[in-house]
Order: C-alpha cells, then structure tokens, then sequence
C-alpha cells in the first residue's frame, strides 16, 4: 500500500489530487462521472461578497494546446452559496475549499470572516491572481505591497488554513511566494492563468469580449512548473501545483519538481473523469518505482 | 438522465454535399435515453487546434437498432478531421448534454425552421413531435442550391419548404421572407440555426406571439456547466446553454 | 499590387516577415528550401565579443505545442563574424540584423561599437532578454533600471537603427517598453522566450542540463500576442511581434493587434520555407479584404 | 547534395516483430543521392506532443526503384502515429541530412556494430561497403530473444553475429561481450547503437587503436543546423549532430 496523504499544517488530506477553482463548478457536474469524494479535495469556483454576473459573451477561445477565458467570476455571491449550495457541497467526504475574490481588501476580510464561521469548510484559497476582473483579482497579485497587506488582513481574520494562489504574471514569483509565507499563508498554490489574447482574423476583432482573457491548459505547463519548482526551492510552506496538467505524467512532473498537492483544471474539461484517473496513475507510477509514500518523490530531482 | 462518456464504434461516415457528413454511431451496451434538441460533446484526437472537445446536436436516433446520428458541417479544424474519420473507428463522447426541446403547451399547428447545419437536431425533433401526433411543417434555408443539404428524410416529418438567399432553388430570401409565413398561422415555431436567423425568426414570432424555441450554438469550454464559458444573458441573468440550454424560449431572451 | 514596405525611421524593409535570432542560423542553412533575400529581414543568432560553447547537452525538450530551448547563445564570437561570416550573409539582398548580447553593459556597448562600423549591417537587436545566461540577458530585460542603462549606453554608440528585444518574463511589459523607447530606441520586438521547465519523469530528472530553458512554440502565441497588443497601444516606434507564428493566420492576428512586422522562429524548424508562405499569406488575405497596404490593417482591432 | 522538403507517398507500412516497422517510400520523380548513415527530418501530423519534426536513419535505397526505406522503433507518441500510417499515405520529410560514414582509410577487415534500432542505418551501409568491395563482418546486440528485429536483411551484408543480453539467443552479454571480438581482428568498426554501447564500442575500440565511427541519436530541434539544440562535445568544441554528425570518428568524442 502506498501513501498517498499529504497535510497543510493539521489539516490531512487523503491524497494530493485536487480540482482547480472555476473548473469543477461546485462538484456536482462531475457526479456522473466520478466519485467526487475520492478526490483529495476540491476548490470550489470562485465566490465573491455580493452576486456578479462576469463578463459579456464570447467568454473563451481556444489556442494551441490552451483555452483562454475571461469568465470574470461569474457567482450567485455568499449568501446563496450559504443557503443553497453549502450543504450540498459539504456531504461530500473530502475537503471542500472555497476559492475567495474581492476588489477592496475589506471584500477579501468580510468573505473570509463568513467562509470561517462555514464549520464544514476547512480551508480558503485566497484568489489574487484572477486576470479578468478590472478591480482587484490580478492587480493585488502583481503588486507585492497589495499581496501583503489582503494576506496579512485576511490572515487575521481567518483562523483556518490559508491558501494563497500566486498569478503567474510577474517577474519574480519567488518575490510573492515569500511574502505571502512571512504574513502567515499556511500553503500556496500555482499558478493561475498567464494572461494571454486571440484575435479572430476573419472579423478582425479580439477572440474574447474582454480582449485579453487568462490562458490555461497544456500550452502553459512548462511556465507553471518551473514556477512550482522556484517557490519549492524557497519556501517552507506546501506548494500546490497547478497548470495543464492533463494526464499522470504532468502531475508527476509537478511532484517531481517539488509540488506537495496539484490541482487539476482545464483538463477536467476534456475528461471529466480525468482528476481520478490521474489519482490511479500516480500510485502505478509510485508502486512500479518502488516508493511507499508520495512524499518521498517530492522534489526529487533536487536531490539527484 | 446520467450523462456518459464513452466511445463509441462509427458504423457509417456518409458524406453529403459540399461539407456535410453524416456519423452514425453504434451503441455500447443500450443506447441512453435522449431527447430532441440535446447534443454530444465530441472529442476531436490527433490535432493540437482541437483540444477542446465539439459540441454537436443528436441528428436522429435509433433506439431499435441501438444507433444515433450526428450531422455535421465542416468549419474548421476540428469538424475537418471528424469528416475523415472511418467506419470501426471510436468516436469519445460526453452524452447526452443539454435540455430539450418542449411540446407545444397549446395549438396544433407547428413549423420548424432550420438554416445550414442547425437543420441537424429539426429530424429528431420532427419525430418526436410526430410521436406526439403533431404533424409539423420544416420550412429550411440555405445560401444557395449548392449549399442545400440532402434533406429528404425530413419529408418524413412533413411538408417541407425551402428558401435560399439567392432563389437559385426554392423561394428567394431568408426564411422568414418564405410566403408560409405570409399565410399559414403556427402557433409554434421551433427554430435552429445561425443567430442573425434564429434573431429574425424571434422577432417573428414576438410580433404574433407565436410559441417560440430556439436553438443556441454558443462556444463551449466543456458542456456540462462547468466553466461558465457558454453564456447567454437571459431575463434571469446569465444562463448556461450548455446546460440551462441549447434550448431556450424566445420570451426568456434579451434580444 | 499590395504593398507590403514597411520602416523603421528611414530604414526600409520590403515586406513584414522577418525571422527571428537564433532560429534561422546565419541564413545560409535554408538556401536549400527558399531565396532568402525574399524576406523584409533575418536576425542573425545572438552574438557576443567572445566566442561561447553555450550550455551543456541536452539543450531542448519538446512540450505540448512547444519546445523548450537552453542554447545559451553559443556562438564564435564578433571576431569570427567579421571574418567569415560578415562577406557571406550580406549578400542576401535584405536588411541583415545581429542579435547582440552580453554580460555587463560594457560588452554590450563594446559590441555595439564594432557592428557599427559593419557597413552593410542596417540595424541591431538588442537582446536583454535571454533566459539562458547566467550573467546578463534577461537579468537586463527584467530590471527597468538596467534595461535603460543598457539602452542608453548602446544608444549613445550605436548610430543606425537599435531595436531592442524584450523579455516576457515581467509583470508590467508596457513600462519596459516605455523606458527604451525614452532611451531613443527606434522600434521594439516582442516577445523573447518565457522561462519554462520540463521534468523527465522516467528518469526523474529535469529535462534540460541547465533545468530551466526558454518556451517557444505555439503555445506562447497567446501571451505573446496579448503583450505587442498591449506595447502597440503604449508606444509610437514600430513594434515587431514574435511568438509561437506557425501560419498566415497567426502571423495576421500579430498586424491587427498592433505589429508592424514579424518574426517567424520556432516555426522554421517544423518548415523550413514558412517565412515565405507567410508573406504569401499575408498579400492573399489583403487581397481578399479589399486593402492595398498592409498599413491599413495594422492595429485595426482597436478601432472596431 | 540540396537538401529538399517534400511529401512521399508511404508504398508500404511492413510491421517487424515488438514495436518496430519500416515505412517504404516512393520518391516523387527522382529520388537524390544519399549516404549511408545520413537521415530525414519526419514530420508527424496530428499530436500536440510531436510538433517538431522526428530524426529517422536512411535504413536502406533502392536507386533503381526510385524508393529508400526507414526503419522504426516505436518509442513515444510521434513513433506511434507513424506506426499507424498506412500505404497511400503521404509522409513530409526533410532530407538528406546530415554527414555520412566514411570508407575505409586502411584495412579491409570491417565490422558493423548495431543494437536496437540503431541497427537501421547498417543495413544502407553494408551494402554501401559491399558495392566498394569490403566484406564486412555485422554484429547486432539485443535485450532479449523477443526484442530481436528480423535481420535477414542483414545476411547480405556478410556474417552476422548475435549477443542478447539474457543470452536468450545468440552470446549471452553486451555485443562487447561477443566472442568474435576476442578472436577477429578487425581494422574498421562502425557502430550505431543506445549511447552506452556507443561508450563501450568506443572504448574497446581506442584501446585496440581500431578506427571507429559512431552515429550519435542526439536530441533535435531542427536537423540542420540553425538551432544548435543537438550539439556534442568535441575536440574542435561543439558541434551540431545534424551538420556536422550524426557520425562521428571516435578520436573527436571527448568520450
Ligand atoms: C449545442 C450546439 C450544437 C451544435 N450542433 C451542431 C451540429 O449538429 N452540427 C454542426 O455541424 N455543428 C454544430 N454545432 C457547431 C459546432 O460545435 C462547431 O461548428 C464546431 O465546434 C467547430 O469546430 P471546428 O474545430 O471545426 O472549428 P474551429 O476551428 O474551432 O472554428 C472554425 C470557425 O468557426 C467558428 N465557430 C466554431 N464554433 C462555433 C460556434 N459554436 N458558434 C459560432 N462560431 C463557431 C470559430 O470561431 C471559427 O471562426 C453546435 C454547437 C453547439 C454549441
Ligand atoms: C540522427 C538520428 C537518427 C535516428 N534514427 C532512427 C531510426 O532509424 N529509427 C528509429 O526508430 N529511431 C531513430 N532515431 C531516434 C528517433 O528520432 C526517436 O526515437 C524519435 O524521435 C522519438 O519520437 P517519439 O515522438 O516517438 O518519442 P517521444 O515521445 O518524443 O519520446 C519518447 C521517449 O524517448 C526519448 N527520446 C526521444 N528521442 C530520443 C533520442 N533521439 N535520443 C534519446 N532519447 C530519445 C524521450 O526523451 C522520451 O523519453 C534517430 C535519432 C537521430 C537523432
Ligand atoms: C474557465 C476557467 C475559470 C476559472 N476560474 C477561476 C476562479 O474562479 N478562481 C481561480 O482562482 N482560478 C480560476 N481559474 C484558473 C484555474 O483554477 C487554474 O489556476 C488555471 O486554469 C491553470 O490550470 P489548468 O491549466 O490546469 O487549467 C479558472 C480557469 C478556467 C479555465
Ligand atoms: C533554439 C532557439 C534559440 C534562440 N536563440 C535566440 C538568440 O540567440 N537571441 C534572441 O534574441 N532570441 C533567441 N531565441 C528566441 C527567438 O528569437 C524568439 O524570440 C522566440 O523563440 C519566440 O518566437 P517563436 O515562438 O516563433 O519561436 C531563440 C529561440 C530558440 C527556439
Ligand atoms: S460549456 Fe462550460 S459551462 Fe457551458
Ligand atoms: S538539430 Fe537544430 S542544429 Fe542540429
């Protein structure tokens, strides 16, 4: 038998495949074709204080290997999530993670004080990185004076375990990594989508209402895993790695170069049976290696 | 109505004019239950373009023979490498997605009016409705006779007329330049086809108050309501068409 | 007949399609498959005052849509090219450009220097944006302060047209380009690579011997595109767009973003004569559109 | 020699024994000259993982019939696709490239030393040596009896000799294990091979002042010459496998 938990701080979960915010809706879409609770966790979609109805139509184009979208999290706010979907969510026997957005630093404060009081929900990932809002998401995660003082705020509020998720579209992840680790994040994960654009040359207009729009999938893989590979190699926290993982040979790249969890997004799309799938192979890959724990293959090409 | 995934064994590839195919696919095991106006999310190998799987609506089924149909137009990469596909090769899908048409709550009198390949889910619809002992008129519109698809098999349904931009087969005009629209009085219309098309023909029916379903064809990131790509913004906010939809009543819509 | 000239200041180019530094060679490696002087312009691979063996073996790896590169501007060096190389690759009949590098600002202006006196050599590509250096490259295309000092120091030697190559790997590009555009630059090209990694998990090591290398490819048309269109709107030089051209179209969505020409690379190792089917591409469509330059169509996404 | 890129119609896909095959291909007028040890640059249609194109050995050419042939070990995804073309089917290629194995400089005494696929380009250079009257002696190194590619090709050639590692057939060991390599003396070796046999050969062969070529498999981004990903460490420093290999004299390798 191999072991395949991983813990963020106290809180254990039973194996490091998780589900990417805004990719696996609230679970239920995936009711069909997997048990949800088999998963080690999953991140719900993005959740903001009040109700948003996200960006104008065309939403999402598709480019080499990639899809960029400019969804601009759309959600039914707080007060709905408590009422209708909360006891939904929380039967399943796996950690529930809710993904929080705002555009003021109170938003950020307010949601986390409402998500903590949710006994269910053991954990925030605190989304600064969202490329399509105007005000907010991408502008705090970009800015390293912004990403500490929405940590540090939420931080004192939230008493749970942080999650903190990186944007990809800086200098120096490394920078914003550390920050976040020194106001107290008991985890980060990355990365969010690069911000990217597509023009549709037969109209000659932008592919996405919003112009630019954030950029997923295979296309992006080798950026995020040398992202996941720096923040390994300079923080102490788990670093949970996110980006175009498709199959079990990219989530074991991201293990490999130091990643203690992965999430699995743009790829559930294309195989809603994917994040299990990418489960089982990777304690095939474990046992047919000769290793009895996940842990003992992170950041293993450090070492060798 | 559990959705699948599967592969399923292509059992025909039947090319008709210009860039239309038929794929008819066998089931495995019994085929599931579907429903006029749902569709399937196709998963297109072997081209970096098509990562994304293609939404493509149910053109008929066969619950005797276990089999079920999609008609489909090449536009671009992905359509084109379905359109060389082989029988016994496996085609992934993700089934059946989507709400459905819905019968007709008051009248008899019912037409269905399609244009280029938003004629696919109108076969399975027709059927159905004549299952239901409703007899509808298909009212069908293409740019020009070259570009008319084969469409016999919808004179099965009923009468069956037809326009083209260009008059070079049928009247000339859109579709609702068609003179039975001057003269008959449906009292549904079910309508799927390019939007300019499915606008005019709301309008329409706006003006009469005619029971009106159109079909949308909004990009999707994955069909089953869980990227939020494929919005239309409705009366109640913005809906997915992927699974609030393909299928939405005219009076819900803000066009 | 459709005109295809564009400038920059008063230098000529006869069309838009350039290739791009380190992915063409000198040239000479694709007289086999096209004319070479059918092209508005070759960048001719980074070059150093020193020659330099680059990095150790293995130097690539292939990703989804994409190959990752660690050449690290191996090279003999300007001596070289001004004996054996210079005589041979000016008499292709197009604008011949050298793609400079170095390790400190000195190097870079030392090499300046000699280019300038190359009588046939129209222009340089300042390249601070090599993710392959340990010193140098794009340490200079990440730090604003550096990238004008480099710029300045250059300009103020260098007399003939200095293009300057940017680096993707920042938050902000638009201020990168601002700053040597303020230094007197007269055009800038977008994007170089973006720093990414492969891990090979049969052996469980990285796949490149420096780890990380530069993403190229289709796969970063998005960002790349998503940056010239943000540049274009920032800055009144011409801005050259590169990134993952593979087709006419993609070449076509760099012009209606805001590009004044573009650079093919990756591209030319998977066909050898794309350049040229390019440039074809490109008179077809503006044919089919009705346009008699391809002026007209630059930039034109933002005034739909 | 120009080198060209073009597409070849494949006349026949031929399965070997395991993951091996080899396409046969007819050249569109005249096929050029090539040289033993030279390859072509593949281009594989259809994968997100095999956007660049894939090396391939000249395995052997017909002149008279107009055709060469490749042959193939699958490996990975670009190696799949290819084993699934089929007869009528176009192949693009880039080629000839790449330099090429030398006669002889003295000593009539030849052996070709092949492991894996990398036996594909002494089949072309056997009969290469054979046409300037040499009798090479061929010896092939396998993993087991089961992973053996159908030699018989091979026997033309001259002798062939046989090592498998679990001596399930043939001498048991590494091909320098072979006892033919104890007794003959030969002045010439030629070996393509896995790296570590390259080593091994090499070595054996500096030891016994015997002249060596290799033909290296390194990693391409382009082959020829304008990227500089597949560079090895030599005596004149790095150079590019695809220009300026892929065989290389042993005495250059800083081996
Ligand atoms: C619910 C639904 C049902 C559909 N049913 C059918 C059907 O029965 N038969 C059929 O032939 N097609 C149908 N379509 C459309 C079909 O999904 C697209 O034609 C297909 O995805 C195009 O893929 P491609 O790779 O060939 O084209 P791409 O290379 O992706 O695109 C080619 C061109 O078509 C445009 N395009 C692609 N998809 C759409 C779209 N959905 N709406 C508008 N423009 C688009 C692109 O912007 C591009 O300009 C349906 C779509 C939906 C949403
Ligand atoms: C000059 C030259 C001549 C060659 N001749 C032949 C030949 O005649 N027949 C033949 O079958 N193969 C030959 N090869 C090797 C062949 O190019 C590779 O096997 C092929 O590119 C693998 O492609 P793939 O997409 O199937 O594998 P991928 O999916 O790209 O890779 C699968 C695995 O193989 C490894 N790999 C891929 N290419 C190489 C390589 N060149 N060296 C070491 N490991 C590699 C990858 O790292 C990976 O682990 C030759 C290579 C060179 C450079
Ligand atoms: C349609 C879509 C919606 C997304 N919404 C969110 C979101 O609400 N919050 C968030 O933090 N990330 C969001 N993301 C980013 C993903 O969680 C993930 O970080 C990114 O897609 C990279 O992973 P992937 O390549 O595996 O998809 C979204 C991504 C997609 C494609
Ligand atoms: C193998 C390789 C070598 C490169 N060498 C250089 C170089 O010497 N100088 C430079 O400015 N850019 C270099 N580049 C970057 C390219 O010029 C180009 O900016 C980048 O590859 C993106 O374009 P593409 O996606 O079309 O390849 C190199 C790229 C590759 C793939
Ligand atoms: S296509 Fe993803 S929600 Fe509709
Ligand atoms: S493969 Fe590009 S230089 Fe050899």
């Amino acid at each position: 038998m191999v072991n395949m938990g991983f813990n963020i701080g106290d809180l254990h979960f039973k194996n490091p495949v998780l589900t990417a915010s805004g990719t696996f809706g609230y679970g239920s879409e995936f009711d069909d074709f997997i048990n949800v609770s088999d998963l080690g966790g999953i991140i719900l979609k993005g959740t903001t204080l009040e109700p948003r109805e996200g960006n104008p139509y065309p939403r999402m184009a598709e480019t080499a290997s990639g899809m960029l979208n400019s969804v601009g999290l759309q959600n039914k706010g707080i007060d709905y999530f408590e009422q209708v979907i909360y006891d939904k969510v929380t039967r399943y026997d796996t950690n529930v993670i809710i993904n929080i957005n705002g555009s003021t630093i109170d938003d950020y404060v307010a949601l986390a004080e409402r998500v903590g009081r949710l006994e269910k929900i053991p954990a925030i990932e605190l989304n600064i990185s969202c490329p399509n809002v105007k005000m907010g998401g991408m502008a705090f995660g970009t800015n390293p004076y912004s990403t500490r003082e929405v940590t540090k705020a939420v931080r004192a509020v939230y008493k749970k375990k942080l999650i903190v998720k990186l944007s990809p579209n800086v200098t120096n992840i490394v920078d914003f990594a550390r920050i976040v680790e020194e106001e107290g994040a008991d985890a980060v994960s990355l990365i969010n989508t690069l911000l990217g654009m597509a023009v549709d040359v037969k109209s000659m207009k932008p592919s996405l209402a919003t112009i630019t729009g954030g950029l997923s999938g295979p296309a992006i893989k080798p950026v995020a895993l040398r992202m996941v590979w720096q923040v390994a190699n300079a923080v102490s926290i788990p670093v949970i790695g996110i980006g175009g993982i498709m199959n079990t040979t990219d989530a074991l790249e991201f293990f490999l170069a130091g990643a203690s969890a992965i999430q699995v997004g743009t790829a559930s799309f294309v195989d809603p049976q994917i994040s299990i799938k990418i489960l089982e192979g990777i304690e095939k890959y474990l046992v047919t290696k000769g290793y009895s724990d996940i842990r003992d293959i992170v950041g293993i090409i450090n070492r060798r | 109505m559990a959705k699948r995934i599967e592969s399923l064994k292509i059992i025909e590839n039947k090319p008709l004019k210009k860039d239309f195919f038929i794929l008819a696919l066998a089931g495995n095991g019994k085929i599931p239950e579907m429903k006029p106006g749902q569709f399937v999310e196709v998963r297109v190998d072997g081209s970096p373009g098509t990562f994304l799987r293609r939404p493509v609506s149910i053109h008929d089924v066969n619950y005797g023979q276990n089999t079920f149909s999609l008609l489909i137009q090449v536009v671009g990469k992905g359509t084109e490498t379905l359109s060389g596909l082989k029988r016994g090769e496996f085609l992934n899908l993700i089934y059946p997605l989507g709400n459905s048409f819905s019968l007709p709550k008051s009248g008899k009198n019912v037409l269905l009016i399609g244009g280029g390949c938003g004629i696919a889910p109108l076969l399975f619809l027709g059927k159905y409705l004549k299952s239901n002992n409703y007899s509808p008129d298909v009212l069908l519109g293409f740019r020009n006779a070259e570009r008319i698809i084969e469409f016999d098999d919808y004179r099965q349904i009923g009468k069956v007329f037809l326009t083209t931009e260009d008059g070079s087969q049928g009247e000339k005009g859109y579709v609702t330049d068609h003179s039975i629209l001057k003269t008959a009085e449906y009292e549904n219309i079910y309508c799927c086809g390019p939007e300019p098309m499915l606008k005019a023909v709301a309008i329409y029916c706006s003006k009469r108050n005619i029971n009106c379903e159109v079909s949308l064809e909004n990009l999707m990131g994955c069909g089953i309501g869980a990227c939020l790509c494929c919005v239309v913004n409705t009366v109640k906010g913005n809906l997915c068409t992927c699974i609030d939809g393909p299928v939405f009543n005219i009076k819900d819509l803000k066009w």
